[in-house]
């Protein structure tokens, strides 16, 4: 249920991972590549993962939100590679019963991802690039 | 002992490399380890943090490092 | 942006409608159909709209959720008819600049639709069938 | 004045029909229609609530009510 991959993402796909009989309610999380960032026109964002850790993380995150709220199932895709406008970095689909805890599991994850997981997002300007988050 | 360190994102681009051979005592931490590299490469000081991973997990300071062990540099990650 | 349809809904379909360049985030809920409720096996689920009305229900949810989170676009399909377990009942995508703002806002119009929108949900069992929500 | 009502969920089986043809007064409001059909159908006394929409909006007790308005029963919803 973890992908870290240079393919485009397959939304579908990743929602068909998690859908089950005992779900009443599936919440996706899209980030997709934003034509600004601290009002700079952005070409296109450049994602490089330490794959192995990565996925080894991923899965940690996924462990700990099925220890903290009472979901089904989890998948998580990520980009690696040149990425352009709207096109997508992250995909999570968490499927559960009820729909607080696929809510509060998804965000959980998103917001743990981008804290821990190695994946690094270099934004393409036209006069340059800067790894994001890199300095203080 | 000589070890070597897998470098990804900000550290590849300021070690100009993928790779990063270095020389350390053989007792040497990972505390230590990262202050040999700061010590030879500067640049690393403006980072807001720098951590390090061996055998794919987040290592403590204290962690002793062998010259088997995979090790990288994990400068500040900006996933998603 | 609205759509109370007797055809299957179309995840793709819904989150085309609210992509953009601006966006950094979608977020999308998916209610499905599941096969338990207050211990009892659910056959299927039979919705009923009071068309009309839902939509205008629906658009005013929208309008309200754009006053209170900057998001960009959102889009609500909910079905009608009879649902089998895993179909769909609802989707419902927000994109915002940032994710903070679609998950609060993708939850806000999930919860809000339940407590306003005109549709009534029959649960379908082996011995009977119950309108939901209905009594005390 | 002859009132004709839209009725959906478990409104159209307590009646028995997709619509409800009552006589009210001229001066009907909402609350004075209401009052009515509970009268007349005692098993709405059994619903958590009963919503009357008037021309696709929810209306308000106090609503006056004319024959040639859309008006619908809105029981408890429960939909997404």
């Amino acid at each position: 249920m973890i992908e870290v991959t240079n393919q485009p993402i397959d939304i579908m796909e990743q929602i068909k991972k998690v859908e089950s009989p005992d779900a009443g309610g599936i919440d996706v999380f899209i980030g997709t590549v934003r034509n600004r960032t601290r009002q700079k026109n952005v070409v296109a964002l450049e994602f490089e993962a330490y794959e192995k850790m990565a996925v080894s993380e991923l899965q940690k995150i996924i462990d700990t939100t099925k220890e903290k709220w009472p979901v089904l199932k989890i998948a998580v895709s990520h980009a690696v590679g040149r990425k352009n406008i709207g096109e997508l970095a992250v995909v999570i689909a968490v499927s559960a019963a009820h729909r607080d805890a696929a809510f509060q599991a998804c965000r959980y994850v998103i917001d743990t991802l981008k804290q821990t997981v190695p994946i690094w997002k270099k934004e393409i300007f036209d006069d340059g690039e800067v790894w994001v988050s890199a300095h203080p | 002992m000589r070890i070597s360190i897998l470098l990804f994102g900000i550290a590849k681009d300021i070690i100009g490399s993928k790779n990063l051979e270095i020389e350390v005592n053989e007792e040497c931490r990972v505390n230590d380890l990262k202050q040999e590299i700061l010590n030879q490469y500067p640049g690393f000081e403006n980072l807001k943090h720098l951590a390090i991973a061996v055998n794919n997990e987040y290592a403590r300071g204290e962690t002793s490092i062998k010259p088997s062990d995979e090790i990288a540099l994990i400068p500040p990650v900006s996933g998603g």
